[in-house]
Parts: structure tokens; C-alpha cells; sequence
């Protein structure tokens, strides 16, 4: 094995980890403020990818689907959680997650009605079509574009949650829910919110993986499995744990890739494995 | 003086740089009941949980009938003989009361029994009986247990404890939340039981205290300022400058 | 769903929910009344994922089987006997089809099964229907349902295997000398093309320079581009299926392999060539059973693209639909040579039977029950020369029908 | 675990019981195999009516775990499916007997039981669903890996038993009839297992842990190895079913062993509802039935299916059999 080839395997995993990062962050964020795992979000990854080729098509411009979607599909949330998952606080845990497992059937089914069961082109824009070489080989500009982008996307959800009221509020809340209430803070507004949030990066996870993979209405059920595996690696509900374990897995599976291709699959479900065997609350998390 | 049945030696806790429990040294003797005041935050709980195996303590140790419980997990106290209600009602809600108690008294002997029917222990019935009688709950034996009035479930919580007929009964709190009449009752129960087991009490109703105890410890920013007779802990200085430093004293 | 199948289909349903709503009662006293009227019909059995990725796939198979039957039918049926099509959702399930196999067996009580569209749909059916003696004609790719282990002499596979759809692809695509890199998926079906693609390369002489195999259902597969870029193969060739095989040759042209390389594929699919796009697919080969454009000049595909056409406001039919309408045929042939059902007559008839349906001259081989068939070679169009929306492949080659791609009778286990 | 939402009143033995339900839990054996002897003359197909014997099974199984225990494990098609592959190639690749194959799938699934269940028992809340579905995904793809024994994607086959010996007469056991009522002898048995188990004292310590695990931990009761113990038996269980679903199919699909199977396990047993005994069968039965029927109807059953069972979460969380029992006692 030569040194450009393993450079460039360590590239192709962070890069692989930006799409991890982005689409793990937003199920940590809902299970750290609301306490709710939502399986339904593997379906709304999907939803967001279709959703920002539908803006596009009419736009005529990968962009617009790019801003529209996640907002969009964020907004779908918003209503998610207030019509379906808000009745279910003070329930057992078990419940939302029950209740957004049998979503994601909906979802998938019904994008299958509307927009078919075979899937449907999703072009590169051209302004981000071809590669660029790296000193080390060739890498497309598009992922780096993805790399760049979710590194943006990161340090706004930083400065948002490090530097702004509402960030301070969800912080404190993930803590202490109660000490929101004395506070005077309508929590419920904070939770649609939250809610939102976490279903957005959901959907600008599944418009940046549009060009990069085949639009399909089954694209979100290995993107769950994914997601929770980083999550549950990083800490359930650690925003910092999600970035880290999101690279990590990304790496892990390239370097697997490159040594042992056919076991770059289960290499994520073993790495957990020995993760929660010697720090059961993940590497970020805290204990129940 | 007999040999103490439950003894504490230089014990300490900590919850990473904050300590809760410092130096605490103390026996208890058989038969007679020991109260554990102090200020909110003096580690009165932090003391209740290390005695009750929920923590492990960080440093010194701890001695029942001469035994280091240092390794003893916590499900296992109650089988040496020590056991404890909670200061926030701890019971089975869903649960009648007879089903509440009955399931603490097969924890002796029956656990991991999956094949014989257990209406056929009928002696774990009559023992769980036997402690809803005690407790005064017979009329309410097949009430769904998160039914009951507050202090029914206080009740019904010691009645559970009791079940293992434990040599040490720590009570925590037991009349937190109660209305004058439902701690009389109380306080007539603890008197009861106290004829009959070693029993540790953590309260802040100062007036029972002085009534039930034969002896009081007093903890302050988790070290023990004081251990004696109630009449000594009234008149120690170092107790009341505690006390009537932060409210208007013996409430 | 078109009309035509729509009716048969609906037709079905109506009377099997109208047996569920009843309930027991109902039922199984009117037992002896369906079982006189069945006498009259045959009835074939038609288990295929219309829930899952390959719907499209399905409904389409669906469309061309009731094609076939409704030609009988129209021609007065088999002896003067109506022919029905029983159709059934597998969801792509083994378990699921072997339940619906058995329930058509058990209730509904068909003459013979037509269907499946994975590899291990059509292996649960194989085993439902070679313990109960039942006919069954399976349409999937597989080279397993040729070996002596799996073989039922009930059983018939219309569909082309890996072996001769490798064999056929190779030779129109490979040059001695050339190097060859394998991206494979790790399970049956890649390993079986994988398989019948290096033979292939010994014959011809070109020369493997690497291979990797990816995990089935993999959707990223950009950590395997630097390696493959690094072998500097002249050819890669890509032995995945549906959507592991769109989202491999995606990434592939992302990372501007195809500037390189040309992208070899075992199989090129008409509806994930239309799902994911003309400009990544350009220039990319691959085989197929069927291909509409074959019509210019074979009078059995014109025929056949006409009915069709007719019947389905002028669509035309895809590969896998034909797998539909050449199963069925075949099989329905068989039972007109054979006059009736009855079960050693039909295997005795589709034995011998030499049928043109669609794509030129096909006969089941005696000992393994493969269809010898001709195999094309297909390369997708850049957008710019598509004539129409459907018009995606340039005919490479129309390998014939010869028993030279397939393995021998004893190669597979079978006593000479 | 102790949610208001999910408290169904059935379970203990002394809760002013209706004659209905008081009826009901006495003969509850009897009563459900009285029920099972007639399930297949009132279903649309015996093959239908096997596949309700076996998740009937398996949720009743998964349910003393998440009804009873108060464990939401979302890897039970773990053992399913080890039980089903164990039989397979125990009969297709050694020659073993029918019947011992049927015991060493359970015992095998059994024992990947008690491994998942050490390693995960450990794990509270959502972490235990979590790592239950990661270590039973990773289960799957060892067995997608391992081809040589599981026949990989292409399923497990060439194992059709198509005679079987019992008390001295053959049976043909490719007639469906046969077939269902020689599993159905299963099905009973082990709804007369766990009907004891759940009238042990061990069913009384798991409702205790459920309840309130610091309670339960304080009155005595090793949490961590009573909820292995629940466990293990749970897993036995569905390991059971799956040795079923392999006799009765004579093919084992890779698709058994991946999470959506858990997932159907889950929804079945909320759709009957949890804890209580007949439920997860009721529910398993309302399940298979409603896929029948809606998937002959349309394609697109799933959005049927997936809405039904929303609205069950939301509005009816004790579920068909749950809610039934309700009214029954007012």
C-alpha cells in the first residue's frame, strides 16, 4: 500500500463523514432536547432529497433546491411534531419512537405514489461537476463542495447554539427541562422548534446526497441505520459526539474499504459494538 | 455496650470535584433508633445511599455485624439485613398493595423461579399480610398501589422494606409531604417498629425527632458535627449556629 | 397499472377479498362449487414484488404475463379451456413468496407458477413447488437454479443466467490484452457474474488487474474509487444489480473513471437507466434478454411491441416485462402441445418445445431446464442522440441462441 | 418504563376483575388453544393461518420482554431467525432429525439470546433499542457473509421436510392441514410456557422491574440478571417460532434476520397489545390479516398498514386486545 493511497482513502472517509455528521446531527439534537428517537428519520432524509429535485425542477437551479428544501421539509417537521409526537409527552419513551417507526412507513409509501418506486435522476449542478486532483489523486469537487458546506453548516449550529438566546435555551433545556419552566420560556415553542431543526438537517442531508447517490424512495433506510450507529457511538444527544463518531465511522469504513471491502458495512455495527461494550453511554454521552 | 451492628469508618463521597460525605465515622447499636438531621445539601441522602449500597463510597468503609460491604453489590443489602424506603414515594404503581409487598417477599426466596405458579407460596402471601397489617393498610390490600392517599403509599413503601425482616430499617423521610394527622399515624408506626429493630431516620420534623430518637447525628456540608442524645444536640452550640444561620431554627 | 392487466388483476381481487370478508363459513362451503367451475380454467400463478424497489420492474412483468394469457384467450384458450392469471405480491421476500406460492398450490389451487423477479424469490418458489410437483416457470437471473443441488425437473428458467449473459457481454466488449478491474457485490449474484466474466477473459485473454467485492446494498462507494483508479484498469467492470449498480456507476463517473475507462456492466436495465439518468449512463455496456429496439429486424419483436403497444397506450415493453410475456408464453405453448395440465405432459411438451415469441428462437435445454436463448449487448445513449424518451440503447451485438455460453450439462452435476 | 400510556389492567392477578376478564385469565391456555384448533377454517388460507401460528409466537414471545418486562428491544429478529437457520441446516446439511433440529434451533437461538441479553442488558432506555438493533443488523450481515451455511442472499434451502414420524404414525406433512396442527402442538406449548413463567414468581419480579427498577433493586432482585433471564426466555421463545416458520416454509430468507422483521414483531405486539397475554397473538393475527387483505386491494398497503398502526400509538395504545379488555371490565 503506497502513502497517496492511504491519503486519499482518509480523504474519501472524511468525506463520507461529512454526509453521516449532518444527517446524525439532527437525530441527536431531537433525542437531546426532546428526549424522542426518531425513526422516521432515515424516511425524512429521503423526503428532503426528493424534495430539493422537486424545488430544483421547478426553479431550474440546484441551489434553490439546496436553501428550499430543508426549510421546507424543516417546516414538515414543525407539524410532525406538533400534531403527531407533541400528545405522546409524559408517555413512555417508547411511544414516539413507535410512532415515528410506522411514519417512516407512510413516507416512503407515499413518495412512492407520488413520485414512483424507481427513482428519479438527480444531476450534479454543473457549476460542481468534475475533479479536482488533490497532489495525492482525483477527487470530484462536488463532495468537496459537501465537505465545505457541512462545515459551514456546523459552524452556524455553533455560533447559533454557543452565541444566541434560543441557543442558550435549548442548552440549558437538554439539561434540565424544568429549569426551562422557571424561567418562564414557552418550552413547547422551543420543542417545535428543536423538532424542526433536527428534520431540516434530516432533509439538507438527503439534498446534498442527491447528486452523489440514486434517488430512491428506499435511499433513507440504510441513512437510519447509519444515523443511529454514529449517534449511539458519539453519545446520544452530544452535538459534539455526533461530529467525532461521524468521522470516525467515515474513516473506519474507507480504511475497512481498502483492506477488507466486502466488511465495510458491518466494520460500523462492530465498531459500536466494542464502543458500548467499553463506554456504554458512547463517547460523549452521559449517563442515563 | 454489645458490638454495633452497622458501623461507618472515616467514610467519604465524592461526585467529581464536589465532595458530599467527608470523614463520617459512627456505630450503630442493635435496637434502638438513630436520627440523621441536617441542612438541605449536608449529605444526609449521599450517607442514606452509601449505607444502603446506591453508592459506593469513596473512601473508608462500612461494617455490618463486622463485615466489609466494600464489593457487596446493592441488591444484596437487603438480604444481609439492611433496608430502606425513599425520600421520594418509591413503590410499584401499577401494582396492587398486597402485590407491592408480596413481590418484595419473595425476593428472599424465590427469584428466578419460572415454572411453579406462585399462588402456591401461599407463606409469601401471609407474610406480605403480615406487613400491610403492620403498617395498618389490611383494608386497602387489593387497591391499585398509585390510587392510595400519599401517606397510604408512605406507609405502603415501609411495609415493602419491612418484608425482608431487616435487622436495619433506613428510613428517608418518611413523613415528607404529610399532612399533621397522617404523621401521627406515622409517628405512632415508627414507634411500633422501633421496639423491635435498629432503625435509621433521616427527617426534618424536629418535634418527632426529639420524641422518637434515642440518639441524633447531625451533618454539615457532608462532616458529622454532632452525635448524641437529643438533649445534647439541642443545647450544642455548633448545631444551633448551624441551624439558626439559615432559617429560624428547630421549625 | 393499464387497463388490461388492471382488469385481471382486479378481477382476482375482488374474489378473493370477497372469500376473506366471509369469512370461514362462506368459504369452505362454497368449496365444492369453486372446485367444479375450476375445472375449466387454468389457472397460473403469478408471484412478483408490486410493493419494493423493483415495483416498476413488477408491474410491467404483471402488464406482459396478461399479455400472453389474454392472446390464448383470445384464440379460444387451451382446448377450449380459459386460461387465468393469479397475480400475487412476493414484496421481494423468500418468506413472503413462499407463503403466496403455497396459498396459490393450496387454495387456489393453480396448474403452474410463472414469476419471481431476486434470485431468492425464485429459489423459495423452486423449493415450495419441486416438494408439491407443481410447474414452475422462474424469470430471474441466477446461474444457482441451473446446478444439480437446486434442480427440479418442474421447474423451467426462462431467464437468462450470469454465466451466458457474461459470456455474451464479454466477447462483444473485452479485446485480448485488455485489463480489467471487478467491482463485485459481495453475494450470489456477483460472484456468479464475476465467475463467468473471468472465464470469459481466459478465453479472450484479457487480463484481470484487480477485483474488489463491495457489501450488498452499499449506497456509498467512493472509498473504493482510489483503488480501482489505482489497478489502471482499461475496463471496469461493474457485477452489481438495480440500485447498488446505479449508485456504483454514479459515483464512478464522479470520480471520472469513465474518462479513463470504459464501464462494463452484466446486466443494463431499462428502468434504472431511466431512473438515474442518460448522462451518467453514456457509453456504459451491458447485456439484456430484451431490448424494444430489437424490433427493426426481428418480425417476433415487432409483433410483440405492437401488442403491447396496444394495449398499453403505446408504451413499449422493458427487459424484465418480457421475461412476463416469454415465461408465460412458453409455458401456455407447452400446454397446447401437451392438450391440458397434466403435469408430466406439460414438462414432456416444454422439453421439446421450440418457441419464437419475441426475440427470436428459444428452447429449454433437456438437462437443466435453461432456456437457450439469444443475448444482446446493449450500450446506453448520450442524451443528445435519443430519438425519444424511451429510445436509451444502441444495439451492440444479438449474441444467438447456442448452448456454446452456456456451462455443460456435466459441468453443472448433471449425469452425461 | 412505568407510562400511564401503556398500563394495561390485565396483567395482575387481584385487580377488580370483571367474570370476563377474570374468566379469561384463568383458561387462558385452553381458550387460546380452542382458538387456535379453529383459526384455520376461519382464515382465507391455511398457509395464512401457520404464518399467524408462528408471529403469533414470536410476539408472545417478544412481549414477555417489552410487555412484561418493560424492555423495547428492537433485535428479536435476532433469534427469530437464528432459530430458523439453525433448523434449516441442521436438517438440510447434517441429516438431523426433524424434531432435534427443531430443539437445537431453539437451544441455538436461545444461547444468541443469553449473549445479545449480556451484552445489552446492561444498556438503559433508548440505548438498549438502539444496541439491540445494532448487534441483531450485525448478526445479519454475518449470516449475508457467511454463504456457505446460510445459502447468503439467495436464503437457506434444501431442507423440505416432507414426512415426518410422530407417536408411531407418518404424517404428510406437505398437506397444510397436517402442517398446521403438528405446529400448531408448538404454538400451544409455548403459549403454556410462558403462560407459567408469567404466573411465577419470576413474571411477578419482572413486573417489579418495569415498575420501578430501584424499587425492584432494593427489595432484593438482581435487575441486570433477571432482565437476562427475561431475555434469554424470550429469546428461547421467538427462536421456537422461527424453527416453525423454517418447517413451514422450507426456506429461510436472508430478510428474516434485518431489522424490519423486528420491526413488524414490535408493531404486531403494540397492535394487539402489550402486556397482556393474548394480545400479541390478536395482534399478530390483525397484522398478517390486514396485509392480505389490503395487498391484494392495492400496492401501496404499506401506507394502510403504516397509518393504522399511528393512529393505534396515538389513540388506542393497549391496542385491539388491550382496548378490548377495558371495555370488558367496565
Amino acid at each position: 500500500m503506497d502513502t497517496e493511497l492511504i491519503l486519499m482513502q482518509l480523504f474519501s472517509g472524511v468525506a463520507l463523514g461529512a454526509i453521516l455528521v449532518i444527517t446524525a446531527l439532527g437525530l441527536s439534537i431531537i433525542f437531546g432536547m426532546l428526549g424522542v428517537v426518531n425513526f422516521a428519520h432515515g424516511a425524512l432524509f429521503m423526503v428532503g432529497a426528493y424534495a430539493g429535485l422537486w424545488v430544483a425542477s421547478l426553479t431550474g437551479s440546484f441551489w434553490w433546491g439546496l436553501l428550499v428544501a430543508p426549510i421546507m421539509i424543516g417546516a414538515f417537521g414543525m407539524i410532525i411534531e406538533f400534531v403527531l409526537v407533541r400528545p405522546l409527552y409524559g408517555r413512555s419513551i417508547d411511544d414516539p419512537l413507535l410512532l415515528t417507526f410506522g411514519l417512516g412507513y407512510v413516507l416512503v409509501e407515499a413518495v412512492r405514489i407520488i413520485f414512483g418506486s424507481d427513482g428519479i435522476p438527480f444531476p450534479t449542478p454543473p457549476q460542481l461537476i468534475g475533479v479536482v486532483d488533490l497532489g495525492v489523486g482525483f477527487f470530484p469537487i462536488y463532495r468537496l463542495f459537501v465537505i465545505g458546506l457541512v462545515i459551514l453548516v456546523l459552524l452556524l449550529l455553533w455560533l447559533g447554539l454557543e452565541k444566541t438566546r434560543f441557543g442558550l435555551i435549548v442548552r440549558a433545556g437538554a439539561r434540565d427541562p424544568t429549569i426551562m419552566r422557571v424561567l418562564g420560556v414557552d418550552i413547547g415553542k422551543v420543542w417545535l422548534v428543536v423538532f424542526g431543526l433536527g428534520v431540516g438537517l434530516a432533509a439538507l442531508g438527503g439534498v446534498l446526497a442527491g447528486p452523489m447517490r440514486s434517488v430512491n424512495p428506499e435511499m433513507g433506510s440504510l441513512v437510519l441505520a447509519e444515523a443511529f450507529v454514529v449517534t449511539v457511538i458519539g453519545g446520544l444527544g452530544s452535538l459534539l459526539g455526533s461530529i467525532v463518531a461521524g468521522l470516525l465511522v467515515g474513516i473506519a469504513i474507507s480504511m475497512t474499504a481498502l483492506f477488507a471491502p466486502e466488511m465495510a458495512t458491518i466494520v460500523m455495527f462492530a465498531l459500536m459494538a466494542v464502543v458500548l461494550l467499553i463506554r456504554p453511554q458512547g463517547l460523549f454521552g452521559k449517563l442515563a | 455496650m454489645t458490638a454495633p451492628l452497622l458501623a461507618v469508618e472515616n467514610v467519604g463521597r465524592r461526585f467529581g470535584g464536589f465532595v458530599a460525605l467527608e470523614g463520617v465515622t459512627a456505630a450503630f447499636q442493635p435496637g434502638k433508633v438513630t436520627s440523621i438531621i441536617g441542612p438541605n445539601g449536608a449529605g444526609k441522602s449521599t450517607f442514606f445511599n452509601v449505607l444502603s449500597g446506591v453508592l459506593t463510597p469513596s473512601s473508608g468503609s462500612v461494617r455490618f455485624k463486622g463485615k466489609d460491604l466494600a464489593g457487596v453489590r446493592q441488591h444484596e443489602f437487603v438480604h444481609l439485613g439492611i433496608a430502606r424506603s425513599y425520600q421520594i414515594t418509591n413503590i410499584f404503581p401499577e401494582l396492587s398493595a398486597h402485590e407491592n409487598v408480596r413481590v418484595a417477599a419473595q425476593a428472599g426466596r424465590a427469584r428466578y423461579n419460572i415454572w411453579t405458579n406462585r399462588k402456591r407460596f401461599s407463606e409469601l402471601d401471609d407474610k406480605a399480610d403480615a406487613a400491610l397489617v403492620a403498617v395498618g393498610l389490611a383494608a386497602k390490600r387489593t387497591e391499585t398501589a398509585k390510587f392510595l392517599a400519599h401517606g397510604q403509599q408512605r406507609a405502603l413503601e415501609i411495609a415493602i422494606a419491612l418484608t425482608s425482616d431487616p435487622q436495619v430499617l433506613l428510613l428517608d423521610e418518611p413523613t415528607a409531604g404529610m399532612g399533621p394527622e397522617e404523621t401521627r399515624d406515622m409517628v405512632a408506626l415508627l414507634e411500633k417498629l422501633a421496639s423491635e429493630r435498629t432503625i435509621l431516620l433521616v427527617e426534618h420534623k424536629m418535634k418527632m425527632i426529639l420524641g422518637l430518637s434515642d440518639r441524633i447525628l447531625v451533618l454539615h456540608h457532608g462532616r458529622l458535627i454532632a452525635d448524641g442524645s437529643p438533649r445534647d444536640i439541642q443545647t450544642d452550640s455548633e448545631v444551633r449556629r448551624v441551624y439558626l444561620g439559615q432559617n429560624d431554627g428547630y421549625a | 397499472m393499464t387497463e388490461g392487466s388492471r382488469n385481471i388483476t382486479r378481477q382476482k381481487l375482488s374474489r378473493r377479498s370477497v372469500l376473506a370478508g366471509f369469512g370461514a363459513g362462506a368459504s369452505y362451503l362454497a368449496m365444492p362449487w369453486v372446485a367444479r367451475a375450476q375445472d375449466e380454467i387454468i389457472r397460473i400463478g403469478f408471484p412478483t414484488p408490486l410493493t419494493g424497489p423493483f415495483a416498476a420492474e413488477a408491474r410491467d412483468q404483471v402488464k406482459c404475463a396478461a399479455l400472453a394469457v389474454k392472446q390464448f384467450n383470445d384464440k379460444g384458450g387451451i382446448n377450449g379451456r380459459k386460461v387465468e392469471l393469479l397475480v400475487r405480491d412476493d414484496k421481494l421476500n423468500g418468506g413472503e413468496a413462499a407463503t403466496r406460492t403455497l396459498e396459490l398450490i393450496e387454495k387456489d389451487k393453480v396448474h403452474a407458477i410463472v414469476g419471481a423477479l431476486s434470485s431468492a424469490v425464485q429459489l423459495a418458489v423452486n423449493e415450495v413447488t419441486r416438494a408439491r410437483g407443481i410447474i414452475y416457470v422462474s424469470i430471474s437471473q441466477s446461474d444457482t437454479i441451473n446446478e444439480v443441488k437446486d434442480f427440479s425437473k418442474y421447474t423451467f428458467h426462462e431467464a437468462l443466467n450470469p454465466h451466458m449473459t457474461t459470456a455474451a457481454v464479454a466477447r462483444h466488449s473485452f479485446k485480448k490484452g485488455n485489463k480489467v478491474a471487478h467491482l463485485v457485490a459481495d453475494y450470489a449474484y456477483g460472484h456468479e457474474m464475476l465467475r463467468g466474466f473471468k472465464r470469459a477473459q481466459a478465453q479472450i485473454g484479457a487480463e484481470t488487474v484487480g477485483e474488489i467485492l463491495h457489501p450488498f446494498g452499499a449506497a456509498d462507494y467512493s472509498t473504493f474509487m482510489p483503488r480501482l483508479r489505482s489497478m489502471r484498469p482499461g475496463i471496469l467492470c461493474i457485477s452489481n444489480f438495480g440500485r447498488d449498480q446505479a449508485n456504483s456507476i454514479k459515483q464512478a463517473v464522479d470520480f471520472g473513471m469513465k474518462q479513463q475507462m470504459k464501464i462494463v456492466v452484466p446486466v443494463l436495465l431499462h428502468n434504472q437507466r431511466l431512473a438515474v439518468g442518460p448522462d451518467v449512463y453514456e457509453g456504459v455496456v451491458g447485456g439484456a434478454n430484451y431490448y424494444w429496439g430489437l424490433e427493426s429486424g426481428n418480425p417476433s419483436a415487432k409483433a410483440f411491441n405492437d401488442a403491447y403497444r396496444d394495449g398499453n397506450r403505446n408504451a413499449i415493453p422493458t427487459d424484465y416485462g418480457a421475461y412476463g410475456y416469454t415465461g408465460v408464453s412458453s409455458l401456455l405453448l407447452a400446454m397446447q402441445a401437451a392438450g391440458g395440465t397434466d403435469t408430466e405432459k406439460v414438462i414432456t411438451a416444454l422439453e421439446d418445445l421450440k418457441y419464437d415469441v419475441a426475440k427470436g428462437p428459444q428452447q429449454y435445454r433437456k438437462c437443466d431446464h435453461q432456456s437457450v436463448q439469444s443475448v444482446l449487448v446493449l450500450e446506453s445513449k448520450k442524451a443528445a442522440s435519443m430519438k425519444s424518451e424511451v429510445d436509451l440503447f444502441d444495439i451492440v451485438a444479438n449474441e444467438p441462441a447456442s448452448t456454446d455460453l452456456l456451462r455443460s450439462c456435466s459441468e453443472l452435476g448433471f449425469p452425461a | 418504563m412505568s407510562s400511564p400510556a401503556l398500563a394495561a389492567p390485565a396483567t395482575a392477578s387481584e385487580r377488580k376483575p370483571s367474570s370476563v376478564t377474570a374468566a379469561l385469565a384463568a383458561y387462558r391456555v385452553p381458550l387460546s388453544i380452542l382458538a387456535l384448533c379453529l383459526l384455520p377454517w376461519l382464515l382465507p388460507s391455511k398457509a395464512l393461518a401457520v404464518n399467524v401460528l408462528v408471529y403469533g409466537v414470536v410476539a408472545v414471545g417478544y412481549n414477555l420482554l417489552f410487555g412484561y418486562t418493560g424492555l423495547l428491544s428492537f433485535g428479536h429478529a435476532a433469534f427469530f431467525g437464528a432459530g430458523a437457520y439453525i433448523t434449516g441446516i441442521a436438517i438440510g446439511q447434517f441429516g438431523v432429525p426433524w424434531l432435534v433440529a427443531v430443539f437445537l434451533g431453539i437451544l441455538g437461538g436461545g444461547a444468541l439470546a443469553f449473549i445479545i441479553g449480556g451484552l445489552t442488558t446492561r444498556t438503559r432506555g433508548i440505548y438498549f433499542s438502539m444496541v439491540t438493533l445494532a448487534l441483531a443488523q450485525l448478526v445479519y450481515y454475518v449470516a449475508l457473509q457467511a454463504s456457505s451455511w446460510t445459502g447468503g442472499e439467495n436464503g437457506l434451502r434444501g431442507f423440505t421436510v416432507d414426512k415426518i414420524n410422530l407417536f408411531g404414525t407418518t404424517i404428510n406433512f406437505l398437506d397444510p392441514i397436517n402442517k398446521y396442527y403438528v405446529l400448531m402442538m408448538f404454538a400451544a406449548l409455548a403459549l403454556w410456557a410462558v403462560s407459567r413463567i408469567l404466573n411465577s414468581p419470576f413474571g411477578a419480579a419482572i413486573e417489579a422491574i418495569r415498575e420501578n427498577e430501584r424499587r425492584a433493586r432494593t427489595c432484593g432482585y438482581d435487575v441486570e440478571k433477571t432482565k437476562l433471564l427475561a431475555f434469554t426466555l424470550s429469546g428461547l421463545i421467538c427462536a421456537l417460532a422461527g424453527t416453525m416458520s423454517a418447517l413451514h416454509l422450507a426456506f429461510v430468507p436472508l430478510d428474516v434476520l434485518h431489522y424490519h422483521t423486528s420491526g413488524m414483531i414490535v408493531m404486531m405486539t403494540l397492535l394487539g397489545g402489550a402486556r397482556s397475554f393474548f394480545g400479541p397473538f390478536v395482534g399478530a393475527l390483525a397484522f398478517l390479516l390486514m396485509e392480505d387483505v389490503f395487498s391484494l386491494w392495492t400496492s401501496h398497503w404499506q401506507i394502510i398498514v403504516g397509518s393504522i398502526f399511528i393512529l393505534f400509538v396515538l389513540f388506542l395504545p393497549r391496542g385491539l386486545w388491550g382496548t378490548f379488555l377495558e371495555k370488558a371490565v367496565r
